[in-house]
């Protein structure tokens, strides 16, 4: 197994998937010619052409739309959107279009389209360039959303998600592109549904997803040796459909949950979490659930705001102390 | 455009006219609900474009005014009366509606309900036609009205850039709802706007079908000889209200009593008379046949169709049993 | 007090905020001239002219924007979005502009703009007009978002929301513009904050908001007239922020939860709600609280599958009855 | 522009080099973070347009490469250094950073970091402006690549439709990020695309200030005298990468030093040292006294600034203490 960064394991995703089906492109800002900004389709553009690597215009709800009426006639787009914020711009096209052309032509049309791109907060981007919208993308019918937490992931997952029917988003993560890890070497096609256990421990479960899974780990590594609690860490790298089972059996397994998520809270991915461990194992609990999230500000620029507003491993630590009455 | 071709299309037009009349009646007997938007008044634009190109292989796209385009690429008119029935026979499989009629095998992609939707969609499948190689085209119809969404700006450009094999057609019938164009859009000749984008356009007269089929021929060919996009523009109007729910009160009687004298199919009739190549008689029993046609088999049909069963509410959300959501074989 | 029906209730208080003060200004698509889809705006042209009551073209972003943009020179735009579906094109001016430019021009702009838009399901609207988006405003820092159930709501909150300088998104709904209800004869001004007890019980809490209220205020009549039971409703009128001490109050009293939303279930009003209720009084639960949700697709057209698709008042009753065991 | 009007504005637009630089510097020195976009090479676009409009009066909205456009509107450069080091003490309080300089009191209206998106928010001011019956104007700045973006269309047909006096300034630098202009868009002569809205338009040199300061002139009257909205188009350079983190590899040499020698800054002074109105001595001292405030000035005032406090992170996310909240006084 090779180490390979994040963007190089997301790199390698394309060229394979590229190299194997004529008819998969991807598609976005200064992602060709330049390599993309996080260097995602580096040196594709020579290898594979302008025709199917494609730089476009500044025009995210045109190139979105343009990748999804090409995918009705086989081709398979990635569609890297630069930074998550602009998805906004695109979301009709990703949501009325792509989502929802399966079912309102009754089965005839379908949209294999993947849409990535990179969401959380890096640092100090300021309020429009720091949008974390996970939540945004799991309410939708129709859509499937995940999110890599390693390379490995983040290699298999988009492998997964160009092969795939449905329509895919793949929300990575700015301040991850440079994370190091090992990923088969072998071609390998990770599932696009479920959620992995990525620490066992059997006092208190946290869940976590992409950048929030490390901070779950930090936290467990202190919570075992600082104060003798073992920490399940569970990895939702499928925000939609999110794995009921898993979190059911994990829960079952401990008694207590923690949701760490990057963005504010209000209607996200702590909100269902929750909500899912009501319905599935209510009974199971021996604490309340417990949500780690964001300030619910628009994210400052200040750097000692910035890093107040997000949550940390700490954070996660004072929430399961506080859970332990420790 | 020989003899033949106008008496079939006078024909295809008098259906898609007493089709859409129909659907009138339906509505308001409530066996259609939704949004209904009907077409009376434009048949002209649809036909003559269409038979200029290649209904049923080219792809076409539209908004929600989308039955007729569908029937003239080959769409089955019962499955569409279906559709706006909610049948499990519709071409939509009743899940669809009259905004959403689709027929796939035709290469009808779709009617789309939000404005400015189809136009980076028509872009795209262009696209993936430049990309096979085929010879095919991607038609994209719309409204004059629409031409003010974002999405148009940044397709034609794209379109453009690309040299992609889209044809542009712009139905302008002189309002959006109830708005009129002057009062929405600052430049109200839509084949003028496109020069930003470096795109050859015409703008032509929308209720001749004979002129219609002459331009679209121009541009068809334009496009499909591999020039990159075309626009068309052709001057139309609606008779009906923007939708059912339209009181359709903004409009002058006697702007509407202008265009009446322009209906493309009475226009067309008359010069098949004139040249001696049918009688008034002839015409009525192609009526009458049509109409006993429509009762009798697309109705009838529509009516007696099952509808979809509530344990299938879920299918279509997602693809059924894709290997690669469980990571493939592996 | 007379009755209104909510769309004249809202046509009051544009009519009431424009003879007010000459810097409110409707705007949207065939409101002036024709008087609005639903005649929220109706008359307004004739009274107050082409200049202040602004048919706009068909550009969501575009007008949405430009509304935003006057707001920060002091103008009160009511922008009205025919329907929500079309309010994802509309969304990268709504959060990025007029959400964060408080915070990020640390508090020097402002833009005191409403946006009222029906949401929900209508009849048979199909895929793309059938969206119900309150949880998509609702994660948003800098936005209010309230949603009238009844026509004093509707009278009252658009009132507050002209003169409030946050921006405030109002979820009307299609299907109650013609529902009838009283309405203070004398100026009225409802808060933007808060929940109401629509109907007062003991034994069960029913949250609902907009038309689920409704749904609600029907359950509970068949609750207590066949199985005994006395359900409490509460009406979350504000969704952003949520009511915590309303609903932390109404638990107290009943010890359990259904929520009841249009919406499809996946971070959603009702995920939210049950994670406040996690987090304020989980231990005052008698029960594992409960969603009444739609169901997660893309809505069908045919009228039997939409009804399938929507809660409807004997599913909260099938709720209720199950937590009850009966 | 008088000789004296000329001196300072070589003053002042070596004041933005210098401060530009600078910026460089501190971000190299990780005094300021995220994203930062310099200004060095188009400085006659920002001072010759003003300075034909009537700066801290008109309303000016921008972009993320925003700082010299707020100084030039009358941001105290130490506010906006401030700002960068996210000081408490900063135009925007520490919270906005390089790409949303704010100076409400200046009617500087923010810097945004969305391409595109200030497109109808100036549109929108300039309603205002209209309604309030005021003789100020709106000036949008913008780049080449941002019209692209759907609410470009959207923005100018309202703003041609509705009359309303904004300026629309593209700063024309060739490249969008690494994209050039041809590579993105299908006409690129920008001054062209607005035909589409019948906007009037012009395209000049943007690196001479005398030229860009007429063309802005004709342009501002134009606007202020009620008569609409109006596009100038400016051919100009971005000597440095578009942000910190572009390598800028994507131009040849042999454009970059082409370009180099048609540096605004150099060229004005060559003129005012041949006319003899400056010696080089005179630009050296000056050059000198500039670096010397913006160390012991505007470096010093930045960085012994405090920080916002923690305590205050919610503040500024809502109005404070609204009645309306509380539905008013009843
Ligand atoms: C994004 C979006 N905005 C608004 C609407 C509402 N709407 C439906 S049709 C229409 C007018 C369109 O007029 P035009 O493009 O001229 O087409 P026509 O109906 O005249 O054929 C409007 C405003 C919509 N469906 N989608
Ligand atoms: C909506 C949106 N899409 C993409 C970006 C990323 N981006 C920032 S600047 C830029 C290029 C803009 O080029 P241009 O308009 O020519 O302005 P310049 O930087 O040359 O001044 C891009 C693609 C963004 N900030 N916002
Ligand atoms: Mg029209
Ligand atoms: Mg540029």
């Amino acid at each position: 197994m090779a180490e390979l960064m994040y963007w190089e394991a997301i790199r390698r995703a394309h060229d394979e998937e590229m190299a194997n089906d004529p008819l998969v492109i991807c598609m976005g800002e200064d992602i060709g010619m330049a390599g993309g900004t996080y260097k995602a389709t580096q040196g594709l553009y020579d290898k594979y052409g302008a025709e199917r690597v494609i730089d476009t215009p500044i025009s995210e709800n045109g190139y979105t739309g343009l990748g999804i009426g090409a995918s009705f006639l086989g081709v398979r787009p990635i569609i890297e959107i630069m930074s998550v914020n602009f998805a906004w711009l695109a979301l009709d096209q990703l949501f009325n279009s792509a989502a929802k052309v399966r079912y309102m032509s009754g089965g005839q049309l379908e949209a294999p389209v993947v849409v990535r791109s990179p969401g959380g907060t890096a640092h100090q981007l300021g309020a429009q360039h720091s949008a974390r919208m996970e939540k945004v993308f799991m309410g939708i019918a129709g859509l499937r959303v995940v999110t890599p937490s390693n390379p490995k992931q983040a290699y298999g997952l988009l492998k997964s998600a160009v092969r795939c029917n449905d329509p895919v988003f793949i929300n990575e993560h700015e301040l991850m592109y440079n994370l190091k890890g090992e990923v088969p070497d072998e071609e390998y096609f990770h599932p696009l549904e479920g959620s992995e256990v990525a620490r066992e421990g059997k006092d208190v479960t946290l869940f976590g997803y992409n950048i929030s899974v490390h901070w779950c780990l930090q936290a467990a590594e202190t919570l075992s040796k600082q104060h003798g609690i073992e920490a399940e860490v569970v990895d939702l790298y499928a925000l939609s459909p999110l794995d009921r089972a898993g979190i059911r059996a994990s829960v079952g397994r401990t008694h207590r949950a923690v949701i760490v998520e990057e963005a504010e809270a209000p209607v996200g991915v702590g909100a269902e979490v929750m909500a899912i461990i009501n319905e599935e194992c209510f009974f199971e609990l021996d604490a309340a659930p417990v949500r780690v999230s964001a300030a619910n500000v628009p994210m400052p620029y200040n750097h000692t705001l910035e890093r107040a507003a997000i949550p940390k491993p700490d954070d996660v630590v004072a929430a399961v102390r506080k859970m332990f009455g420790k | 455009m020989n003899v033949a071709d106008k008496k079939r299309l006078l024909r295809e037009m008098l259906f898609a006219r007493r089709f859409e009349e129909r659907c009138y009646e339906a509505y308001v007997e409530r066996k259609i609900g939704g949004f209904l938007h009907l077409y009376p008044g434009q048949e002209a634009c649809a036909f003559g474009v269409m038979e200029a190109a290649r209904p049923g292989r080219d792809y076409v796209i539209t908004g929600y005014r989308d039955h007729v385009h569908a029937i003239k690429c080959g769409a089955d008119p019962k499955a569409v009366m279906a559709e706006l029935f909610g049948k499990e026979t519709g071409c939509s499989r009743g899940r669809g509606g009259s905004m959403h009629i689709f027929d796939v095998e035709h290469r009808f992609m779709g009617g789309y309900a939000l404005v400015g939707g189809p136009f980076p969609l028509a872009a795209g499948m262009a696209k993936a036609i430049k990309m096979k190689g085929d010879d095919d085209i991607a038609i994209c119809f719309l409204g004059d009205a629409a031409n003010n969404q974002g999405t148009f700006h940044e397709s034609l450009n794209m379109a453009a850039l690309w040299e992609l094999p889209v044809l542009y057609v712009c139905e302008n019938n002189l309002y959006g709802i109830g708005t009129r164009i002057d009062r929405s859009t600052a430049v109200v000749e839509q084949y003028k706007r496109v020069d930003a984008y470096g795109i050859p356009s015409a703008q032509v007269d929308g209720q001749d079908i004979e002129v219609v089929f002459k331009a679209a021929q121009k541009a068809v060919k334009h496009v499909r000889s591999g020039k990159g996009p075309y626009f068309l523009e052709l001057l139309t109007y609606r008779y009906r209200g923007h939708s059912m729910s339209d009181s359709n009160a903004y409009r002058s009687k006697d702007e509407e009593k202008m265009w009446s004298k322009r209906d493309p199919i009475i226009m067309l009739r008359d010069r098949l008379i004139e040249a001696g190549e049918i009688t008034k008689d002839d015409y009525k029993a192609m009526d009458t046949e049509i109409l006993d046609q429509i009762e009798d088999e697309i109705i009838a049909h529509a009516e007696s169709s099952p509808e979809p069963k509530v344990q299938e509410l879920e299918k279509y959300t997602l693809a059924e049993n894709d290997p690669w959501v469980r990571g493939g074989r592996n």
